[in-house]
């Protein structure tokens, strides 16, 4: 096969590595961009593996670019197949404009690729197992990336193992960094792309990092959990810091036990969180309804993935929006949250924590595989800001854990603070917490626990706006289609359009409905097949999406596909 | 003994007159005076069905949470707050059908918590069905034929997962349960007292006499120590043994285990979190 | 206290007999309706009861009419108070024109008591415990039923039991009876109804009974349950009569294990039922969720009951609408039904079978404590119309659980019934029914699963329209409410307004939205807080509820309660 | 044995290469070809895990359920249709972790269904962290400093309950592995195979070596109608017994103690609904 003319790749790169579990892409993907961040570009990366430990076909795109994106595009610049497979299971991405490195006769190519031997390198340099750091060298060479940087970066991150191992990889990456150079110099790539100088004070966070970092800055101190993809990393990272915070963080025997568990920790004054995907959480419905009649606050994290059942454990989807709005039989209400950006997140976190401890309901922070698992670019960001107010109260002798005050809320106590005891109970119930079948009562604690929901506006987390202020179209999304619809309207000039994102889920803040008044048209971009947020805001404000853009194979939309499917919906 | 610090005034009381569940409640009462517990720092965790009614009628804190679902609140209760006494509280039912995932993961967890099952070998509240305890042939509305299933033996499983004490009482010997309730709460871990108590209205086969009939109490020859040995006594079907048959005092508690309690004995509701230390991680381990 | 003046009750008469749990109360309860039916009269019975097996304070309300009514009303024509704290429970339905039977000194009465000594007769005739049987010849008499009747039924009641005891209890009947006459001869009270001939081909039902012989009746042969109020009628109807139909009746050890259960019997051919509520249910979702995937056909009824959480135990209420609607994580059709009368009941339950066959989907029946524990006539009822079909193919060797057909239904094979083997999967699967990660067969397999609810409209229930054509007001309800909001508006003489039942609450059979159309104000009317039926129509139909009428004390409505509401909603 | 009744063309396997669960399949191909069933007659339910996955690579019915799931649906299969070999197949985290009560209570239930554990002491699907089998002391991303909990024990469970068969087994020896899940697949009730399986990523303790190291085969001195003595040898954890420990053949499978199973034997399936009856029994109960 020949080798393709020259390729200029300018502003934006994709480079896509893919190949089978467990043979070292992983540790390409750790690699490739912490090394072009430390060398002062934009970096975004993100993930899609197959439900399996070994084998199948994985790949992490690498976005590089001049401006700060965060988002996942079809394309791909170069692309990097350990094997066959790979280079097959991402055939329907490669271009003519496309690099595709590797070797053509274990690639089993029918397109044209630049030769470029890694794992010959890698036996010369001690064996197979080192290809991955050799076409860590070479991609970073492509970036003009300095030499010493590449070997001393994977230095460092194999020290942490033994120090030959890492000396081998570091020599492995300086041969890769070499045929690298030598593509540059050849003139096959050359990338022009504009270093930030913002980029060294910007942290590189996943999902799953904002999400735990944002639980411990809320004041989380216990986490009860069952593990389920795509929500485990969640509790990985918390149980990793756990000794260092001194919280408390079991695995629990099933999704049942961890709710209430979580239950038991609030009620002792602890601020405790779940976190799960769709299966499981469709396990804790008994316990969410739960903590509508105790009035005891939860905070549960669900990373959403494709269903119904089983479906695609390690895949996307928005789909579980109406399962978090509607879980637990009985009525009382309740909070959701879907940040879109990892800042989002962190505050996202925060009010949960305040909303669920302030009015005693349980809180939902919606996000998906897509969102945990992909790194992104966040500026500096001051969680001091982020108040955590505990609102319990040292009881009094004769303290009543369901006094009817005005407002619905009962001061909430805890056993062993203050003199009276404190009863909550499942059963309808007096002030006292105890059961009770006076049905005047009944009537006036339903409507103490429905009355919370009169909430404070500052408790609402407001939509965010982005866009003209004269627009005729509206691109409604949640949660982790926020950037992607954002690129894909810079992408397309705006053109009378703007875009609201929902942030807050449940309730609505006050402003969608201001700005849903506006709209001429109304779009929502959902990655899931019914439409869930379009219905809700059909039920809650009485509007009719005009268009729904919807995805629900498993994979996030990528800026083309929304540009071009929005550009259709606004033209 | 006084037990006034726990007593409640102008009580409606739920309970079938002549249920054991009295003397449970009596002999309760009693075991956390003698023990010189203050209410306050008393937790009762407990479920839903007739023996989950106990907390309502005595002073104490209660979480009356779902019906199968005590044992894991009282666990993250008694983690969150070690200084507090806990106690798990339920029926048959409660316990070992809907809940009985958490009591096995509860016993190798073994969170330091006593743990009561009111054990009437029949589903009260629900008006009669078989329990996992009843026995074969115990006919309710549902088993019309009689019960087919073997009866859950909560004993010895609690031994089959090496539970760090595991006794069983007898509602109608207040004195000797008052006994054996002060010993599971004073253990230090997962305490099992599996209580045989007469249900007068639905379980007309385990009466009283019944019980009274079939039951022994262990002696001091029996060695609490001898995990085998109190297995062979689980699983006796002619006579069953009433006291303490087993005891590990070698299992750390769940709390002590967890890391939450080394320097810092604070339960967690009193620490404030850390902000700095939270800015710390974000930056180790957003610029690693 | 002084004897009130005569009291003449015409063509509606409502009974009330009130006392502690476990005195005898349930056998009057049982006694009275039949031999007042055996007499010729029309009678409907309800109870409401503590969640407590002794003492408190509980009553059965016995309605006797000229006409065929079968609701709860308000008003108490005769009290039968078995002890002060009966009297006083129902204190504030007794009326001038209420006629309180029984020992004044007993009851510690503040109102006017007729003296019936039921205790000092039943100890003459042998003991305390038959002052049941006395009450029962006392109100018997009332109505003018020949005393042997009486006398007869009790002896053929208790004769199961022991001859003696028969006898005894006949004696006690008789001697009340004695008392009764007394009183009519007195002229105390006097009773005009007309009786009814068609009484004796009618059946006296309750609500579970009914669903039990819908199930049955609609080829269901197995039940894997957890008991839960008030669903366990279902159940142990069902076990009842288990040998007789060769069915399998299993107590599962909790509700998980009753609907994976039910839907490893789906699998392997049988047609299962489960039996709940609302918490229950809540545990159930996860299942619910797999019978979407598998496409294995379930069906669950669920007995609501007060919530959250334990809530009110054996009162009523409507408010797990949305639970059943929206449980499960991801997104698979389903249906829902909720019957408003016994007939009604019996229809559902073949319809849900015969829907969650045909389309392998689960279909859900709403019912609620109400509806469950009352005792109405049911004017005779063929049941051999509804057919059973099971949608069973016999499978070929190459058989393909998911094969992609037209419509998406796929012939449903079951083990060891043809050369094929039969795999079903919880992942994303091939048509084989394996796992797979294929993203092009995902959609299409999620088109497959959310395409078949375009029902075959034949397939949709549609709702029930009563009242005048040319109307203005519509007052649109489901479930219990049926025969209570019907009878308010006979009792309003309809003025202008008519009534819309929905007995299948989704999907909608299109006449709703013809018959809404129409409606130039709409009532809804619902035993919850949040109105969830309204709800339903807006984001299904987009119809504005003009205002609801909504009760959630754990009571139902009572007819008069409803002349007052919808009266002041239609002025 | 020739197996091809049972293979699968153009297989391709998720597992990691040098798993254990490959013996596992191969020894369960084996034993179902041994014993002559017919694939068409054979159905395995299974939860969600590395273990679930087995019978997708061979030609059975299946019903892949819910993680933890499987062995309601196995009994209600088997129930339903009796005339069909039924077995529950997953990992020690689907069965005794998340199923655990379905564990305990299909014990005491008895249907006529093989129970096979791939026990890995580890979850393997989710990426290692610890299982309900997994010792003391294990390090994983979740267990960072090594599990606390008491190591659940399916045998002595097993046992505390009269399971009517208990076995373990090891996938490191397919011929014994092959005889054990022959006679457990024979057997007639519920009887449970723990198979120790190495799992070459995650469980780096528990290595094929460690299992070949720490167990033994019962020999025929072994009476397996001993429950305390098989007790005693299923709480050892110097070295673990191979075999059967257990059998009781005194229980009734389920699905004969049912009651649906009387004079007429047909699968529930086949039977039509007897309108009349219906109507018959309506007209009783709404006359009565
Ligand atoms: C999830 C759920 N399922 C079922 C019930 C109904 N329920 C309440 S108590 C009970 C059983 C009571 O039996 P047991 O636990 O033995 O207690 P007892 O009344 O005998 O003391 C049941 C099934 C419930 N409350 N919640
Ligand atoms: C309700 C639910 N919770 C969690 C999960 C995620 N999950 C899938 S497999 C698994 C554990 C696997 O461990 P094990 O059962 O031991 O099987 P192995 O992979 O080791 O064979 C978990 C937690 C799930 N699928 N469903
Ligand atoms: S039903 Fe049984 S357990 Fe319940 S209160 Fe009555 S006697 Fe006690
Ligand atoms: S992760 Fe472990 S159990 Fe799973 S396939 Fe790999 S080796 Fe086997
Ligand atoms: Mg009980
Ligand atoms: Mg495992």
């Amino acid at each position: 096969m020949n080798e393709p003319s020259t390729i200029t790749i300018r502003d934006d790169v994709s480079i896509v590595l893919a190949g089978p579990a467990g043979l070292g892409i992983s540790t390409i993907e750790h690699l490739v961009p912490r090394i072009l961040r430390k060398a002062g570009y934009n970096v975004y990366s993100t993930s899609e593996f197959m439900s399996r430990i070994r084998g199948g076909s994985n790949s992490t795109e690498i976005r590089v670019s001049s401006l700060k994106i965060a988002t996942y595009v079809e394309k791909i610049d170069i692309l990097v197949p350990l094997d066959a497979a790979a280079l097959q299971h991402c055939e329907k991405r490669v271009s003519s404009q496309t690099l595709v490195l590797g070797e053509a006769a274990l690639l089993d190519a029918k397109l044209p690729v630049v030769e470029v031997p890694f794992e010959k390198t890698a036996l010369a340099a001690g064996g197979k197992i080192y290809a991955s750091a050799v076409a860590v060298g070479t991609v970073c060479a492509l970036f003009g990336v300095p030499a010493e940087l590449v070997t001393e970066y994977v230095k460092h991150f194999f020290g942490a193992k033994r120090p030959d191992i890492a000396q081998k990889n570091a020599e492995a990456a300086s041969r890769g960094f070499d045929l690298g150079e030598a593509l540059v110099k050849r003139g096959v790539v050359s990338v022009e792309l504009a270093r930030d100088a913002s980029v060294k004070d910007e942290l590189f966070l996943a999902g799953s990092d904002a999400i735990g970092i944002g639980a411990l800055n809320a004041g989380c101190d216990f986490v009860s959990s069952y593990p389920m993809s795509p929500s485990t990393g969640v509790l990985t990272f918390l149980a990793q810091h756990r000794k260092e915070f001194g919280i408390i963080v079991e695995q629990a025997e099933d999704e049942i036990a961890a709710v209430n568990m979580a239950l038991g920790a609030w009620y002792a004054g602890s601020r405790a969180l779940v976190t799960t995907s769709g299966g499981g959480f469709a396990l804790m419905t008994e316990g969410i309804s739960l903590s509508g009649m105790l009035e005891t606050p939860l905070v549960v994290h669900v990373g959403q993935r494709p269903g119904p059942a089983t479906g695609l454990p390690t895949r996307t989807e928005q789909a579980d929006l109406e399962l978090v709005l509607y879980a637990g039989h009985g009525e009382f209400p309740r909070a959701v949250f879907a940040p879109g950006t990892l800042a989002g997140a962190l505050e996202v976190m925060h009010r949960a924590f305040t909303v669920a401890d302030k009015y005693q309901i349980p809180a939902f922070v919606l996000t998906d595989q897509y969102f945990l698992d992909s790194y992104a670019a966040m500026p500096p960001h001051d969680l001091s800001k982020y108040a955590v107010t505990k609102h319990l109260v040292k009881t009094e002798k004769e303290y009543k854990r369901y006094a009817l005050a005005e407002n619905g809320i009962s001061p909430r106590g805890i056993p062993g603070h203050g003199e009276g005891i404190v009863c909550v109970d499942s059963d309808e119930h007096t002030q006292e917490g105890y059961i009770s079948e006076d049905l005047d009562l009944r009537t006036r604690m339903v409507d103490k626990r429905l009355g919370k929901v009169s909430y404070d506006p500052d408790d609402v987390m407001p939509p965010r706006f982005v866009g003209p202020d004269t627009f005729r179209n509206l691109v409604v999304c949640w949660g982790s289609n926020y950037l992607a619809v954002r690129e894909a309207l810079i992408k397309l000039g705006w053109k009378n359009s703007a875009m609201l994102h929902i942030t807050q889920v449940h309730p609505f803040h006050a402003m969608v409905d201001v700005v849903l008044t506006k709209a001429r048209k109304v779009i929502v971009v959902e990655n899931n097949a019914t439409g869930q947020l379009a219905k809700l805001m059909k039920l809650s404000l009485g509007y009719t999406t005009h268009e729904k853009i919807l995805k629900y194979n498993g994979m996030p939309f990528s800026v083309e596909e929304l540009v071009e499917r929005i550009g259709k919906a606004i033209a | 003994m006084d037990t006034s610090a726990f007593d409640k005034q102008n009580l409606d009381i739920a309970w079938c007159p002549g249920c054991g569940n009295f003397s449970i409640l009596d002999a309760l009462k009693q075991a956390v005076a003698e023990l010189g517990i203050a209410p306050q720092n008393l937790v009762v965790a407990c479920g839903i069905g007739q023996a989950p009614k106990t907390p309502h009628y005595f002073n104490t804190n209660m979480f009356n949470g779902l019906h199968g679902r005590a044992l894991p609140a009282a666990t993250a209760i008694k983690a969150s707050n070690p200084s507090l006494t806990v106690i798990a509280e339920g029926g048959d039912g409660d316990m070992y059908g809907e809940g009985g995932n958490h009591f096995i993961h509860t016993v190798r967890r073994n969170p330091d918590i006593a743990h009561i099952v009111h054990d009437n070998m029949v589903y009260g509240l629900t008006k009669g069905q078989a329990s996992p305890t009843s026995k074969r042939g115990f006919v309710t509305p549902v088993q019309v034929d009689g019960v087919i299933l073997e009866p859950f033996n909560p004993l010895a499983v609690a031994l089959a997962l090496d539970a760090s004490f595991v006794a069983r009482a007898f509602a109608g010997d207040i004195p000797q349960t008052v006994e054996i309730l002060k010993k599971a709460i004073l253990h230090k871990g997962y305490a099992l007292v599996d209580v045989f108590q007469p249900c007068v209205t639905y379980n007309k086969v385990n009466t009283f006499k019944w019980f009274k009939d079939n039951t022994y109490y262990l002696d001091e020859t029996h060695d609490p120590s001898n995990r085998v040995k109190a297995f062979e006594l689980a699983i006796k079907t002619d006579a069953y043994p009433l006291g303490i048959l087993y005891v590990n005092n070698s299992r750390v508690p769940f709390e002590e285990a967890c890391g939450a309690f080394g320097e810092d004995k604070r339960p967690l509701f009193e620490r404030d979190v850390d902000k700095k230390k939270v800015a710390e991680l974000m930056e180790r381990v957003g610029k690693s």
